[in-house]
């Protein structure tokens, strides 16, 4: 078989203010026609450099060598597109190889309709009628799942949803029947279910097409799911190319490993039992008969409607109960209502109805003055430590303000002391105290923002997706420290995540949230163990398991679900 | 005839049949003589309707204009007898009755832009028979009676057309066609084009119009005049160029720069309450107050603002008539400076320390930037230099936007100040009463029972020449106390295309701008 | 602890992003000279343009005495009278103006005029409208509503004329340097004040959603504290650009001022203004050079105050500098002004849609501009 | 290529509750979008008319203004009495209130014209000025603002940026005299000012000058003559004052592109080999069109600003000269009437900008 593209020897540096970056350096790799290459890699490693090296797009200010050799899918030609320029560039774009987004929201232009945009694409590389591009739209968006295709054509992007937008990037993509494609993060924007019903699509490209694909991506699942064969990416270089399974089985690298390792997995061991054991703490046990922390009977919120708008009911009779000492996960898809609890219960939402009690205080009608005692007793870690920080304060100067605002202590140099303390127990460095938020990695804000949560010692803590905005193997340890902290201090909390298998890692109890509904709660091995509700069913089933041989099993699963749901 | 005003240079004899386009930076308030008050309003009315007095061209006295006659027939009765068989341009006859109605709207309406103050002395109007009006009057013998007939206050209007007791709409003039002044208006667009041709049954007192046709053209900048007249595009200048326009265009050969004596003047007025030593000020002094103002006239020189400042287009002036009036004298040219109208410094001071002032005199002296041309702030500026050369006097100098400079002049808040006056009539008296009578529109508190009962005497003297003595007298009284100090006379002054003929006509002492002089050719 | 790992060393580096974890000092961080630091090429040629040409002004301003050859009123030299519209000579190197005072002087003492209204302007509105979008933005509601349909009103009617209303209401038309300093420094801010107000208040509304301030609510601290310790400081981005724009906007509102008879008196003060609306009579007689300088420094002026204020927005813009870092598209609601406006450029976003949502947002979505 | 459908799709109907739903929008929509911003036009007006009342009010009386250099303060006082103007200023306003609301604008003070026909004919004036620049604006601003963009950082970009800057920083009455300079006096090819030459106008004003409009009432005379003698006295005014706006627009153009020309649709384009042209003028230009048309709306704003010095250098006889005279009369009836206008025209560009922009963008349309 041949190759669609040979990589040879890639080195590619950027100018920047801060002096050159080198981003890959000697990269060699090669792609065979109608195969899925995996590159994975921790964030800032260079996959998506090399990537969009093969199509030479790559920025002024980078600069490449070493040879990327595309070859035309009928092999009717072969470049290099290192040493391509201007309309010869253009000419292979698309045509050879093709590339399909992460984000579909950005990657489709606002203002044109679909058609006309999956028109373009031809249009760039052959003269053709308005009527054929438009019949060519209508095909491709058949082809790839659009329903009423010959409607759907003339629509704006924001008609569609997320998945459908991405179907659309990807028709993109496959109609100038290109011999690659290159897939950076295909789903990584996508909810579970909706990742799943792309994966199924992307695998079939190969089958059907004989299009090769090129997949990067951090989800170990996607990548057990899809690819052939896989690169690991470390540093710029590639530290390992394997056989999918080979590589499942068997990890060479000291990092693949560790990445490996890092990968939560549904049912595997929980961090919380892992924590205990190593540090030979008590097994906390919660006392059910204690008085919950949280108690919500019946709780709704409605979000105002505006203008004509009709209000939104976002949570809709919820029951749920966090004990003392209790880790309470919460899952479900995008805009199930997950942040909404969450903040209702950190008095940022008002409730609309049913009943809320936090800590004891009634959250219906609440006012602040009655509230504001309370708050000492809530941390909270937000999903993003980005933009949790004020980039104005030092990270010692976040982390001391809520003993400011509460009194405890009287500005943030007396405070030192109790944040250094903290620092320490949440494994940063003192000396990090004195850097602004920006002069940290995400992980170390991550871990900032749990400390700036626990200085008070709250006895509730409310972590919003704490680490969907990390790397992998961040990711790991975030949720190992998290863990210990919680089995050492023994807070209750509700953590959100819309990865089951990270809530499975670390709750003692999981609900299941759906359209504002709580269809399931229950342990985790009940749960996800033996799910009952059919939601829950397929959401489990969405979920890729980081292995090639048990994924293959469940994709059946998840195909059946879908044909019966 | 189409748009050909772009090809300048050819003397402005583009527009056809002889006709004349003249430029002004006048602005028209209103057509109705009952709504206006000012010179751009006046320029128009003038031209368009009739007036039972008028000046002939070239002389600064009125005499009787669509009237035959016109005279006291007992003290407080001025009578007028109108020429016969008198026609308004749409047809309707001009009678006495059109006269009566003329001036009981004037005093109806009373509105607030309009000339009724003027009529002060007016109590009613007869119509005797349709060519006789009789005039009754507050105060007997009024010499002034009859230039007023010639003011602002004086047009006649058309019965027919306007309305008794409201102004009346330009456009409804002009539809109506009620005029009978050497012109009638053909095509009017406010404050930007006026059309006029020549009224073949004018009956006044001038002579037919030279120019059957003429356009005046409104301009916002005079720059663009000053453009317009040098390109050719129009054929008259006239109002107001600015000093370097005027300088700039008389080294011009395709024009011609023309002017005649100008009645308006300008003066530094002193409130006689807060000046330096003045009855309400520190340390209240008459005679050092007088010293204070006697210094300033001495210290004044009118030759560099008039040359520098305006290039010649103001003339000095040294006494309170302009020149080119009967009974105007040089009084102050005499009593202060060096004689011959250049300052003394030496005498300034001297009077100032005969009086015991200190020096230098802390003087405030206010000025308006917006209602007497663009070049007040440059003459102010010269005159502080001036009285501060010496040491004599350290000026603070402040400019105020007009209508807070009206108000607070009137409110003792200037100690000294700029005032300009534009007569409403070519007479002494204009010049006089408003100015100098005990209550006057000045409000400076100026009191001297003498030139009061002076001023009032000249009005009722009916003998010319024993009224000239009187109003020479007065300027004497005046320039001893210094109420005002005047020290510039703006001429008249226009800018011509080298073809146009009449202007010496026109540009004379009765300061009313007549289209009908001028010939293009 | 055996199964825990400690935080490694790789990871902590490799994370580290492209900023270096090192503390910048306070003067690396000052706006313009950060802004200088991390422009190239054009980029920074047109900013140093920019700055140079704002030092002169500013150094000419406050040395004016010592740089210009007489004073600014004065009409004579020694004994010797200039004379008006006198040619560039010896004497008078720029030759005199229409009232007689040295061209060269005037120029030089002119930046003093145009240098304090822009400071006294900037000072007078940059606090009142920050004040009033700050509370506006953060605490919405009615009020909010009230004061962006004034503030857009204000923004709507042309701000010469409401300069010259504000002039003649405050000072009836201008007389001392102060006095006209201060009317058109006053009218100015009047106009000024809903520009700020709008900027502030849009960034106050971004800021308002962020994580840190919602975090600032979930620990209890009070809105005061909010608003001044997390949201004031973070909203002030677009500061410095406006400040820049609002200061060549004020210099040509004073030259309008002028050019309408509403200049600082002559011997009060010299305004470049002033002294151009006087010269326009000259021009047209061939006398250029009573018109010339006052115009050449109207022009810098402005060229530089605008080259300063446009690079900073494009530096401040990641998708406008040039050789930005990758990792450098962060999703900045990117709000910049043109010069006598303050304008959007929002990509149009999904975001921007959800903005036009209700009222609230119809709102929400003008102050941005 | 085959043509069996991949991927059966179950997310084809959006989740009511996903994120998507919410740019999904009712037809109604855009209607009740366009009511309010509609509707927003009358508290802007409310509120600069009574801005300007009080302002007006707070700067003298008209009576001052034109008699104060020939009366006394007595006469002055019975006449300020007479016309009213020494009542609470409460009761004037609500007076002028009631009369606004009536639809009576009243008849000027200083010239005794109706306000209406004073708003029509100085109205139509400017508009006729501010379509002109906007037209100049708009043909220099656009095309060089793409090349601006295209080429950015080059040398191309940086000279016409500067030149936008300083069309924009040279003050408009001084680019007037210069361009009168060169294009009347020197090259004798242009007027110097005004909108007409005096036949012309004689002409129109015979033929009933309807509209105010003069090229609209230039063409219904029929005359070619007329035409080109009212479209030649436009142009230097017209250039004035749409090269300080075109600098502007330069800019805005610029920038916006930029923006679009980095976003990751175009890059999405560019990946599949459409062409850098084509990405310039249609993938990116389409998107930026939305900000930047916004902002040209409120740009009229400052093209009315620019009107006054504009109109005054080139005896354009409308309504932002018209304003200055009427202030400094003091005519508060006037001003007050003319403000309305304003206020009108440039709230209700702002909607049409709006329209014009739900146009574009179909996130708004639908
Ligand atoms: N335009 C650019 N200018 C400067 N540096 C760049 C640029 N693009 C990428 N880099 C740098 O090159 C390195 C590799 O970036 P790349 O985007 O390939 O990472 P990645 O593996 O795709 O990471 P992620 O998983 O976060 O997408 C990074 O250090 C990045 O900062
Ligand atoms: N302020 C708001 N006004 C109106 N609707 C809102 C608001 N905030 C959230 N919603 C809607 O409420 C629903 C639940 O939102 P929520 O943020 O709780 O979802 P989530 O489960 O946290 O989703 P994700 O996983 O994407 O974070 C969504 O449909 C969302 O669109
Ligand atoms: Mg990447
Ligand atoms: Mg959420």
């Amino acid at each position: 078989m041949t190759n669609v593209v040979d990589i040879t020897n890639l080195h590619v540096s950027f100018a920047t203010d801060a002096g050159t970056v080198r981003a890959v350096e000697g990269v060699t790799l090669q792609v065979a026609a109608g195969e899925v290459l995996a590159i994975v890699g921790e964030s800032g490693s260079g996959k998506t450099v090399t990537a969009r090296s093969i199509l030479g797009l790559l920025p002024e200010t980078a600069l490449s060598s070493g040879t990327v050799m595309l070859t035309r899918k009928d092999g009717s030609a072969t470049h290099d597109i290192v040493t391509l320029r201007g309309s010869d560039l253009r000419d292979v774009r698309g045509r050879d190889a093709a590339m399909v987004f992460q984000e579909p929201s950005t990657a489709l232009n606002p203002v044109f309709p679909v058609g006309w945009q999956i028109a373009e694409g031809l249009r760039a590389h052959r003269k053709l009628s308005d009527k054929d591009a438009r019949t060519q739209a209508i095909d491709v968006l058949r082809l790839v799942g659009i329903p009423d295709p010959e409607h759907r054509v003339d629509h704006y992007p924001h008609q569609f949803s997320g998945g459908q937008k991405q179907r659309i990037v990807i028709a993109q993509a496959l109609v100038l029947d290109p011999g690659l494609i290159i897939a950076d993060e295909p789903t990584t924007a996508l909810d579970v279910t909706v990742q799943a019903e792309i994966l199924d699509l992307l695998r079939r490209l190969p089958q059907e097409f004989g299009s090769a694909i090129v997949l990067i991506t951090h989800n170990m699942g996607v990548v057990a799911d899809l690819a052939d064969r896989v690169a690991v990416m470390f540093n710029g270089e590639i530290v390992e190319q394997a056989d999918v399974r080979t590589l499942f089985s068997s990890p060479q690298h000291p990092y693949t490993q560790r990445l490996l390792d890092a990968v939560p997995r549904v049912g595997g061991r929980r961090l919380r039992d892992r924590v205990r054991v190593a540090d030979e703490l008590e097994a906390m046990v919660v006392d059910e008969s204690a008085t919950p922390v949280v108690e919500a009977s019946d709780l709704r919120i409605v979000y105002p409607g505006r203008l004509r708008q009709p209000s939104f009911t976002a949570v809709d009779g919820v029951n749920l109960a966090i004990r003392p000492g209790e880790v309470l996960g919460l899952v479900g898809e995008s805009g199930s209502g997950k942040t909404t609890i969450g903040r209702a219960i950190a008095g940022l939402t008002p409730i609309s109805g049913g009943s809320l009690k936090v800590h004891g205080v009634e959250m219906l009608d609440v006012k602040e003055r009655v509230f504001r005692p309370v708050r000492k007793r809530i941390g909270f870690v937000f999903q993003d430590p980005a933009t949790s920080f004020n980039p104005l304060l030092t990270i010692a100067q976040c982390v001391a303000e809520p003993m400011v605002v509460h009194g405890l202590a009287p500005n943030p140099e007396e405070a030192r002391p109790r944040v250094d303390e903290l620092m320490e127990a949440v494994q940063l460095p003192k000396a990090f105290g004195d850097r602004f938020p920006h002069e940290l990695s995400g992980g170390q804000r991550q871990r900032a923002s749990l400390a700036r949560a626990l200085i008070l010692g709250p006895e509730l803590l409310i972590a919003d997706e704490p680490t969907s905005a990390l790397d992998v193997s961040v990711q790991a340890r975030v949720l190992d420290l998290f863990a210990r902290l919680q089995a050492e201090l023994g807070f209750a909390c509700l953590f959100i995540s819309h990865d089951l298998a990270v809530v499975d890692l670390l709750a003692h109890r999981i609900a299941v949230l759906h359209r504002g509904v709580l269809v399931e709660e229950g342990t985790g091995d009940e749960v996800l163990g033996a799910p009952k509700h059919p939601y829950t069913q397929r959401l489990l089933a969405s979920l890729p398991v980081p292995d090639p041989i048990e994924q293959a099993a469940r994709r059946e699963t998840w195909r059946n679900l879908r044909a019966h749901g | 005839s189409g748009a050909n005003d772009d090809e300048g240079g050819d003397g402005g004899s583009t527009s056809a049949g002889g006709a004349l386009t003249i430029g002004t930076t006048d602005k028209v308030t209103s057509l109705d003589p009952a709504g206006s008050y000012d010179n751009g309003s006046f320029a128009v009315q003038n031209q368009v309707f009739p007036f039972l007095m008028n000046t002939p061209y070239g002389s600064p006295d009125v005499e009787p204009d669509i009237a035959v006659s016109a005279e006291f027939t007992a003290p407080t009765e001025y009578t007028v007898t109108l020429k016969p068989d008198l026609k308004w341009a749409n047809g309707n006859d001009l009678t006495s009755s059109d006269v009566k109605f003329s001036f009981d709207r004037q005093l109806a309406i009373a509105d607030e832009n309009g000339p009724s103050s003027l009529l002060y002395n007016l109590d009613s109007v007869d119509a005797v028979d349709d060519t006789t009006v009789v005039f009754h009057l507050k105060s007997e013998n009024d010499q002034i009676f009859p230039q007023i007939l010639s003011s602002p206050a004086g047009p006649i209007v058309d019965d027919e057309v306007f309305a008794a007791d409201a102004l009346t709409p330009d456009n409804e003039i002009v539809d109506a066609n009620a005029f009978a002044g050497q012109y009638t208006i053909t095509s009017y667009s406010f404050n930007e084009l006026i059309s006029y041709e020549a009224y073949a049954d004018y009956a006044g007192v001038l002579p037919p119009a030279k120019t059957a046709e003429v356009n005046v053209k409104y301009y916002a900048d005079s720059s663009n005049l000053k453009l317009d007249i040098q390109e050719g595009n129009i054929d008259v200048a006239f109002r107001s160029l600015s000093a370097t326009d005027i300088a700039d265009l008389s080294t011009d050969d395709n024009v011609k720069v023309v002017d005649g004596p100008g009645g308006e003047i300008r003066y530094i007025t002193f409130n006689f309450d807060t000046q330096p030593f003045g009855t309400k000020a520190d340390g209240a002094d008459p005679a050092k107050a007088l010293a204070v103002r006697q210094a300033v006239a001495h210290l004044i020189d009118r030759a560099p603002l008039s040359e520098q400042v305006y290039k010649g287009t103001y003339t000095p002036l040294y006494s309170y008539v302009p020149d080119g009036l009967t009974g105007a004298t040089e009084s102050l040219k005499g009593l202060y400076g060096d004689g011959d109208g250049g300052p003394d410094a030496a005498k300034a001071k001297a009077t100032l320390e005969a009086a015991g002032v200190t020096t230098p005199v802390a003087l405030s002296l206010q000025y308006s930037n917006d209602h007497y041309g663009p070049s007040s702030a440059d003459e102010y500026a010269l005159i502080k230099d001036q009285l501060e050369k010496d040491g004599l006097f350290a000026v603070d100098l402040q400019t105020t936007e007009w209508v807070q400079y009206s108000k607070d002049r009137t409110a003792d808040v200037y100690p000294a100040y700029q005032l300009g006056w534009f007569p409403d009539y070519s007479d002494a008296d204009n010049y006089l009463t408003p100015f100098f009578l005990t209550e006057n529109f000045l409000s400076n508190h100026y009191d001297n029972p003498e030139v009061n009962d002076l001023i009032l005497e000249q009005a009722t003297t009916a003998d010319a020449d024993a009224r000239t003595a009187l109003i020479e007298e007065i300027q004497d009284k005046v320039a001893a106390d210094l109420s005002t100090v005047p020290y510039l006379q703006g001429a008249q002054v226009a800018v011509v295309g080298k073809d146009v003929t009449g202007t010496e006509d026109t540009l004379d002492a009765s300061f009313k701008f007549r289209y009908g002089a001028l010939a293009n050719g | 602890m055996t199964n825990l790992p400690a935080p490694d060393a790789t990871l902590l580096v490799a994370h580290a992003g492209p900023a270096t974890p090192e503390h910048t000092s306070l003067w690396k961080r000052l706006p313009v000279v950060r802004h200088v630091r991390t422009s190239v090429g054009l980029q920074r040629t047109m900013l140093l343009i920019g700055i140079v040409l704002m030092l002169v002004f500013i150094v000419t301003a406050a040395f004016a005495p010592l740089l210009a050859p007489y004073g600014y009123a004065q009409l004579s030299s020694g004994d010797v009278n200039f004379g008006s519209q006198q040619p560039p000579s010896a004497q008078n190197l720029l030759g005199t103006t229409v009232g007689g005072y040295d061209v060269l002087s005037r120029t030089i003492w002119g930046a003093r005029p145009a240098f304090l209204v822009i400071v006294v302007a900037v000072t007078l509105s940059i606090f009142a409208g920050v004040a009033l979008g700050l509370v506006s933005g953060y605490f919405g509601g009615w009020v909010d509503r009230v004061l962006v349909v004034i503030a857009d009103a204000l923004f709507a009617f042309p701000s010469l004329l409401l300069a010259i209303v504000v002039a003649i209401v405050i000072s009836g038309g201008q007389s001392s340097m102060w006095g006209g300093v201060m009317a058109a420094a006053i009218s100015l801010s009047v106009v000024m004040i809903p520009q700020y107000f709008r900027v502030v208040r849009a960034e106050v509304v971004r800021v308002k959603a962020e994580a840190f301030v919602e975090s600032a609510r979930v620990i209890g601290s009070g809105h005061l504290r909010i608003m001044g310790r997390h949201v004031l400081r973070n909203s002030t981005r677009t500061l410095p650009l406006i400040l820049t724009l609002n200061c060549s906007e004020a210099v040509l509102t004073l030259a309008g001022l002028g050019f309408l008879g509403f200049g600082i008196e002559p011997t009060a003060a010299a305004d470049w203004g002033y002294d151009l609306s006087k010269s326009l009579s000259d021009v047209t007689s061939g006398i250029w050079w009573t018109a010339v300088p006052p115009g050449v420094a109207i022009v810098l002026t402005v060229l530089g105050l605008t080259l300063v204020g446009e690079s900073l927005n494009d530096l401040a813009d990641p998708r406008l500098r040039t050789r930005r870092a990758a990792k450098a598209a962060v999703p900045l609601s990117p709000v910049t002004a043109v010069p006598g406006g303050v304008a959007t450029d929002r990509v149009p976003g999904v975001e921007s849609i959800d903005e036009l949502e209700g009222p609230t947002d119809l709102f929400d979505e003008r102050g941005d501009r | 290529m085959t043509s069996t459908t991949i991927g059966a799709p179950t997310d084809a109907a959006p989740a009511p509750a996903s994120p998507a739903a919410k740019s999904k929008r009712s037809g109604g929509h855009l209607g009740s979008y366009l009511l309010v911003r509609f509707l927003l036009i009358f508290p802007t007006i409310f509120i600069l008319v009574t801005t300007v009342f009080v302002l007006m009010r707070a700067t003298g009386d008209p009576i001052t203004a034109s008699l104060g250099g020939r009366l006394t303060r007595e006469q002055l006082d019975e006449r300020i009495a007479e016309a009213g103007y020494d009542r609470p200023i409460l009761v004037q306003y609500l007076e002028y209130l009631g009369n606004i609301f009536r639809g009576d604008f009243g008849t000027t003070i200083s010239d005794n014209r109706p306000v209406t026909e004073v708003v029509m004919t100085y109205g139509a004036a400017t508009l006729e000025l501010a379509f002109y620049a906007l037209l100049v604006a708009l043909l220099v601003g656009i095309p060089l603002g793409r090349i601006a963009a295209a080429r950015r950082d080059k040398g191309v970009d940086a000279s016409l940026r500067i030149s936008g800057i300083l069309a924009y920083a040279t003050p408009v009455f001084f680019a007037g005299i210069l361009l009168k300079l060169i294009f009347s006096v020197w090259l004798g090819w242009l007027p110097v000012a005004g909108r007409a030459s005096t036949d012309a106008q004689i002409e129109l004003q015979r033929n009933g000058a309807e509209t105010g409009i003069f090229l609209i009432d230039a063409i219904s005379t029929g005359d070619p003559a007329v035409v080109l003698d009212v479209l030649e006295h436009a142009i230097l005014p017209a250039l004035a004052l749409g090269l300080l706006t075109g600098g502007i627009f330069l800019r805005l153009v610029r920038t916006n592109v930029i923006g679009t020309l980095s976003t990751g649709y175009v890059e999405a384009a560019r990946s599949r080999g459409v062409n850098e042209r084509r990405l310039l003028r249609q993938h990116a230009w389409r998107p930026a069109l939305v900000p930047i048309i916004t902002v040209i709306g409120l740009q009229v704003a400052l093209l009315l600003s620019g009107a006054v010095l504009t109109e005054k250098t080139f005896e354009w006889k409308g309504l932002g000269f018209q304003l200055v005279q009427y202030l400094l009369a003091r005519d508060f009836v006037a001003v007050q009437g003319l403000v309305v206008l304003l206020a009108v025209v440039v709230a209700l560009t702002n909607f049409v900008v709006d329209v014009i922009a739900a146009l574009v963008d179909p996130r708004i349309r639908y």
